[in-house]
């Protein structure tokens, strides 16, 4: 048994994930937009290993799940860093307010 | 004999015409111009032998039709849930409005002679538009009536929108967004009450709403009330709603506002008596004192503004609203002079505003001007159009022996019984449409001539028909009421049954 | 005979029919046609007369209108008003009818007079045999449109144009006082029958203020039509139709129409002591403002119209005084005299082309027949003994003696001297003196219009001996005869009234003679003393100006500023609705950037209001 | 609620966690945002911890703290970016952000109305036990299937971002 309640982990992950999310959607240098949406992934797989030990039933599935969030988040960093490297060689900008091609 | 094919031949009997003209060549004026004047006339002769039915002493009933339609079935597969019926049906009331349509419709067709530019677009827009109206004027489902609704809006967008004047288009779009919006609003009273009695025929919901264990609560029943009123105010139009309405009949070509004028502003009417007054007949009563005073802000706004409008399209358009203003006071009135005097008012205002707007169509023709300052005089040039013209505005002040006045004289019958100083109030306008009307008329007709009109031709052949025919109506509506009155009486009866009075 | 009274008023609608659809082909010929229908009137006319004389009223209708269980119905009475009144239109009617032939003569539009002269006619003799209130009001309309076409048969004269609309729009205002006091006695009597009315009335079924408030609303629509003050202002106005249309309508028979609706519906006035206090008062002053407008107009055909308008409120004021017979026995003789002075206006100015009297003169010699004629109507109006206005307005002042306004009774009296001084002064300066203006081929009129006038000028001198203090009062008793409430047929006053109005007629010739004849006394020894009060008459009491200025800059005024809340309060809100939409649309288009952070944020904006909503609320919307 | 040893602990790991993501959005040069993202990382691995969750905090520490972080300084370090933030944000971004941080603010307001109602029960557990070779056992037997699936996916984007990142400008390897 822990001293610690469920809520508080989940409402630190609740603050993680909001500042995740604003640094998402407000900073202009997408490499701190990619790295701000590790920290949503982060502030999500701290739910998903509290759930594993709170809860009505126990069990390792929360954990497991947490890996594989994290393999994922990894692939997505990688893939995500090399998209930004093309584009910078193309636009020599890492600025996202001029990532913009899409809408044409 | 068995007349239930009646009525859906005649609804759709111009679709005759658009399948023919759909088959002509695009350049031919005389012979397109023919064939959709020709598509007109069945029916017309169909709505006369029905009014000759009725003189005849037989049923109107006979014509009623019934079939199933669409049905939505629930999952056990047995009984539909809801279904709707291909109804059509004509009672006296109906069958005044769809005579006064198919006659309008037949006049229109030749007042369409001035059209200039793609004949065929055009008479086949104007032949769906017809079949819209006779079907609004013959359905007895909500959902039918809706549908026939909205195909009368269409053509009238394309029609006013390609064959207007100068600012054609900022015309017919505030034409459809206002009647957009109206049909919106109408359409979702129309669900909530398909969806709440599993019916839309009008009937039934007449005695289901009569029901005092009906499934709406009396809130529920004023809410629909003033929607169904906001729906028809767009169209009649009633005072805020009404800006739509100027443009179109300045920016329309004639014969169009004919139709308009003369028939399409009266489906608001139509709808507030037979749904807002047939279905909500105890709601409609609360609301009695607030219908009677827009009523008489209709009828002295737009006689005010008439007054000082410079070109005569505008002064008619305004005259519309004023005379649409008595339609209200004699619904407001709730007994059988007002409402009959109501009905009346829709019938003459839609044969002397049809009239009044084939002669501006007829002087715009040969002048290129509507504006009253340029056409004064003009009674030296054209004496028979310009006495024709001042039949029409005679008719339209209310002139004893024309139609407009036992209109006007039942609506103020009706409302001095109920609301004497309200109705005091809007006997000032009687006097402002004198006013106005003489001003414009006189203005345009009397007076020196500001340039020659010498080399103008008269009213000619064909031209004489509309003229002719529609002063006749006015005439014979104003000398011998009955014709008009005795159909209605059953109407009324049901009405006043509703009323409980 | 009287069964067939109904086919009288549908004569000239016939002439009406014809003339309109084949008169371009007859031209002048149309006369014909006019005439000869109008006759067929006046001939059925004079057989109901003298029938009427031996039989009981005769009245019969049918049902015109249904409204659930109102019937309203239609149909035609003749009683002794209306056979009177039947027989002085169709006279009157049918003479004016001869004379047009020769007065419009060469006239472009001939056969278009003629037709709205048999419109007129036939909306005039249709209303004085209509047996209720509605079908009166349907006539009484009629009546002033044919009134408005003949206004403006000149229409291309700006004038005439002015003056029709303005005889239309004022009739119109009295109509719609008309109008509501129908419909109100309707509601409180369930009909609109002469006789149910009067019965209803009598048996108190309706209050004594609604009794009065209706009879008010009815005068109004009288003072409308009848040219009484405050309404009077389109009948001089009206001058401008031609002559002869001023003898028919303006003089004898449609403005006589207001005096007639409250002579029909009396017992209803009677009913209420404020109304006829009412009635006496606005025609006593309607007689003596407009009798004093009269002195100073210099318009031939104005001063006619003016001493019409003083004329019509002498009937109204014996009406007033409850003078039935007193009224419509003035009516009946102002009818003959002043159609015959009206007529022989338009004799002297087909002769001399002018109707500014400051033009004529010396016209006696030259004009042998229209002379002597409007001599007899000048005596006549001005109540020289003898002749029919004498006995008329004899029977008015005591009527309004013995009805109790003493103050009413002299005011007439006045009126009486002005109306003799301002008659005389009109005829001195036509007749006498020496020409003033150019006049070169001043002719007698044809036949054709000499005619017509000897007829009037006969009834002139004789019309008036059918009731007399002297030789009996034979109209009188036979209108009053089965009808108790419209008074005594004769009503016995004071010698002295016969002699006081004598010796104020026979003064104000007198005076005019001094002035306009003899010249004894200089021409402008009034307007020299009363410099402004002669410029305030000349102007009419400026009640046009005033008109002009409160009602029509009012209704202007308002339009303008309806006109700008249509242009700028109700086209306004459709704008900013239609702004605020296109503003959304370009707010929405405004996000569509392309940039992934705009999109997110908008998106989560939109999550993060709803999540509070539900948050707020527990999940549900209610 | 009782002060113990983990509630201290928690208690410090999360407001190191908090302070690093503050920092994250507040420092100016990149490079010190994603140093202070290293203590967020290395915080939540202790969360991790404190939630019986050694294998997860052990990963958590080499792939975030680890891999993740480098492979960022690597990417700012070949990009150049500029590092003053926010300073030509125009009106419209910082409307923008002021909109932004409201949502955010009653976005983390709504949750937590749902965190605090929602009442989350503790039963015993023994995830602490052989938590490394429970997780084993769970994804060698019941989740090998996306255990496997993950492997590809790796793999894929290994190449994808070999391939994005690639030079493919000839012109550029002439010079």
């Amino acid at each position: 048994m822990s001293s610690v309640p469920a809520s508080a982990f989940l409402a630190l992950a609740l603050i993680l994930f909001c500042i995740g999310l604003y640094g998402a959607l407000t900073k202009r240098n997408t490499v701190i937009v990619l790295i701000s949406i590790e920290l949503m992934l982060n502030a999500v797989n701290i739910n998903l290993v509290t759930f594993s030990k709170y809860g009505m039933a126990p069990s390792i599935t929360g954990q497991v799940f947490a890996l594989f969030a994290m393999a994922v988040a990894a692939a997505e960093a990688a893939v995500g860093l090399a998209i930004l490297m093309s584009l910078y060689r193309n636009k020599k900008t890492v600025n996202i307010d001029e990532m913009d091609q899409m809408k044409h | 004999m068995n007349l239930s094919w009646v009525l859906t031949t005649l609804v759709f009997s111009p679709l005759l015409g658009i399948v023919v003209l759909a088959f002509m060549p695009k350049t031919q004026e005389k012979a397109i111009k023919f064939v959709g004047f020709l598509a007109t006339l069945p029916a017309l002769a169909l709505a006369l032998a029905a009014y000759a039915h009725y003189l005849a002493g037989k049923k109107l009933s006979d014509f009623t039709i019934g079939h199933e339609w669409i049905q939505f079935r629930g999952m056990s597969g047995d009984a539909p849930i809801f279904s709707v019926y291909y109804e059509l049906g004509l009672s006296g009331f109906q069958l005044l409005l769809v005579v006064l349509t198919a006659v309008v419709a037949t006049l229109a067709a030749i007042a369409a002679r001035y059209v200039k530019k793609e004949w065929k677009g055009y008479f086949m827009l104007f032949l769906l538009l017809e079949v819209g109206m006779l079907g609004v004027f013959t359905a007895e489902n909500l959902i039918l009536f809706f549908i026939f609704f909205e195909i009368t809006l269409i053509p009238t967008f394309f029609l006013i929108g390609k064959w207007g004047y100068f600012e054609k288009e900022k015309a017919a779009y505030s034409f459809l967004i206002y009647n957009g919006l109206g049909s919106a609003v109408l359409l979702i009273v129309i669900m909530i009450l398909f969806a709440k009695t599993g019916t839309t025929n009008i009937d039934l919901l007449t005695k289901i709403m009569a029901d005092p264990s009906a499934p709406l609560s009396g809130d529920l029943k004023l809410g629909l009330l003033i929607s169904l009123l906001i729906a028809f105010g767009v169209k009649l139009p009633i005072f805020p709603l009404h800006s739509w309405m100027l443009k179109v009949h300045v920016q329309a070509p004639p014969s169009v506002v004919m139709i308009h004028s003369g028939i399409l502003l009266k489906i608001g009417a139509y709808g507030l008596i037979r749904f807002g007054m047939g279905i909500f007949p105890a709601q409609f009563e609360t609301l009695a004192t607030l219908i009677a005073i827009l009523g008489v802000i209709n009828l002295l706004y737009g006689a005010f503004l008439a007054f000082i409008q410079s070109d005569f399209k505008m002064v008619l358009a305004y005259s519309s609203i004023s005379h649409m203003g008595i339609v209200l006071i004699g619904l407001a009135a709730m007994n059988e002079a007002g409402i009959q005097g109501a009905i009346f008012q829709v019938v003459s205002h839609g044969l002397i505003s049809a009239l009044l707007f084939f002669l501006v169509g007829v002087l715009y023709e040969r002048t290129d001007t509507s504006l009253i300052e340029n056409l004064g005089g003009i009674a030296k040039g054209m004496p028979i159009a310009a006495g024709f013209l001042l039949a029409g505005a005679m008719a339209s002040l209310g002139l004893p022996g024309m139609s407009g006045f036992v209109s006007e004289f039942m609506a103020f019958l009706g409302l001095f019984k109920e609301l004497p100083w309200l109705a005091a109030v809007g006997t000032i306008g009687i006097i402002m449409t004198a006013a106005y009307l003489l001003r414009a008329v006189l203005g345009m007709t009397f007076g020196k001539a500001h340039r020659e009109f010498i080399g103008f031709v008269d009213l000619k052949g064909v031209e004489f028909v509309p003229v002719v025919v529609l002063t006749a109506l006015i005439v014979l509506i104003g000398v011998y009421p009955s014709v008009l009155s005795s159909p209605l009486q059953a109407t009324l009866e049901t009405i006043m049954l509703g009323l409980g009075g | 005979m009287m069964e067939n009274a109904w086919l009288i008023p549908l004569f000239p609608l016939l002439s009406f029919l014809i003339l309109l659809l084949i008169g371009k082909r007859l031209r002048e010929a149309s006369a014909y046609v006019g005439i000869l229908l109008t006759l067929a009137s006046l001939v059925f006319s004079i057989l109901v007369l003298f029938e009427r004389f031996t039989e009981p009223t005769y009245i019969t209708k049918f049902d015109w209108l249904t409204i659930g269980d109102l019937h309203l119905t239609a149909g035609f009475e003749v009683n002794q008003l209306n056979a009177l009144m039947l027989f002085i239109v169709s006279l009157v009617s049918f003479l004016v009818h001869t004379y047009s032939k020769g007065y419009m003569h060469g006239d472009e539009r001939f056969p278009v007079f003629y037709a709205y002269l048999g419109l007129f006619t036939f909306a005039m003799l249709g209303l004085v045999i209509s047996p209720n209130l509605l079908q009166t009001y349907i006539f009484w309309e009629l009546v002033g449109v044919g009134s408005f076409l003949l206004i403006g048969f000149y229409f291309y004269k700006e004038e005439a144009k002015a003056a029709a609309k303005k005889a239309f729009i004022m009739t119109r205002i009295g109509d719609v006082g008309l109008f509501i006091g129908m419909i109100l006695i309707f509601w409180q009597t369930k009909s609109f029958e002469y006789s149910e009315i009067f019965r209803a009335v009598e048996a108190g079924a309706v209050s004594q203020t609604m009794i009065t408030l209706t009879a008010i609303l009815i005068f109004i629509g009288a003072v409308g039509k009848s040219g009484q003050f405050p309404l009077h202002t389109w009948l001089p106005d009206a001058m401008e139709g031609p002559t002869p249309v001023s003898a028919l309508i303006h003089a004898a028979t449609m403005v006589a129409a207001g005096v007639y609706l409250v002579a029909a519906l009396f017992p209803l006035f009677q009913a209420s002591q404020t109304a006829l206090l009412t009635v006496a008062t606005i025609g006593a002053f309607t007689a003596i403002f407009a009798a004093s407008i009269g002195l100073v107009q210099t318009d031939i055909k104005r001063v006619l119209a003016y001493s019409t308008v003083s004329q019509l409120g002498y009937m109204m004021l014996a009406l007033g005084s409850a003078g039935y017979v007193a009224g419509v026995f003035h009516l009946m003789t102002h009818a003959f005299f002043k159609a015959l002075l009206f007529l022989a206006a338009g004799s002297v100015i087909h002769a001399v082309h002018t109707q500014n009297i400051e033009e004529m003169g010396g016209l006696w010699k030259k004009l042998k027949f229209t002379g002597p004629l409007f001599l007899i109507g000048t005596l006549a109006i001005s109540g020289v003994p003898g002749l029919s206005g004498f006995f008329s307005k004899d029977e008015i002042l005591v009527a309004a003696w013995e009805g109790g306004h003493p103050v009413l009774f002299l005011l007439a009296l006045i009126a009486a001297f002005f109306t003799a001084f301002y008659m005389f002064r009109l005829f001195f300066l036509v007749f006498t003196g020496e020409a003033r203006g150019e006049q070169k081929h001043v002719h007698e009129s044809p036949s054709l219009m000499t005619l017509p006038m000897l007829v009037l000028g006969v009834l002139a001198i004789i019309g008036g001996y059918v009731n007399t203090p002297w030789f009996g009062s034979f109209l009188g008793d036979w209108l009053v005869d089965g009808n108790e409430a419209l008074g005594h047929g004769h009503i016995e006053g004071p010698a002295w009234i016969m002699i006081a109005a004598t010796v104020v007629s026979l003064l104000g010739i007198y005076l005019a003679w001094l002035i306009y004849g003899k010249r004894s006394v200089a021409r402008d020894w009034l307007s020299g003393a009363g410099g402004t009060l002669h410029t305030i008459l000349l102007n009419k009491y400026y009640v046009d100006e005033f008109y002009q200025l409160i009602v029509v800059n009012f209704v202007k005024g308002f339009s303008y500023f309806l006109r700008f809340i249509d242009v700028f309060l109700v086209e306004g809100i459709v704008k900013g609705v239609a702004g605020f939409v296109q503003g959304l649309g370009i707010t929405g288009s405004k996000m569509q950037n392309g940039q992934v952070q705009t999109y997110g944020a908008v998106a989560f904006i939109g999550l993060a209001v709803l999540a509070v909503i539900f948050a707020l609320t527990g999940g549900y919307l209610k | 609620m009782t002060l113990t040893g983990e509630f201290f602990a928690f208690m410090a790991l999360a407001l190191v966690a908090i302070i690093g993501g503050v920092l994250l959005l507040n420092l100016n040069k990149v490079v010190h945002m994603v140093v202070a993202l290293i203590f967020t990382f290395v915080a939540i691995a202790g969360i991790y911890i404190l939630l019986n969750a050694e294998f997860v905090a052990a990963v958590q520490v080499l792939i975030y703290s680890g891999a993740i972080t480098i492979i960022m300084l690597f990417g700012i370090m070949l990009t150049k970016p500029y590092d003053d933030e926010g300073e030509s944000a125009s009106n419209g971004s910082k409307w923008r952000r002021i909109l932004l941080f409201l949502g955010v603010v009653g976005f983390a307001f709504a949750v937590y109305v749902g965190i605090y109602n929602f009442p989350i029960d503790q039963v015993p557990s023994n995830l602490h036990e052989n938590n490394t070779l429970e997780v084993g056992k769970a994804l060698y037997s019941k989740y090998i299937i996306p255990f496997e699936f993950v492997s590809v996916l790796l793999l894929a984007s290994l190449i994808g971002a070999i391939i994005l990142a690639k030079r493919e400008d000839k012109e550029g390897d002439s010079k």
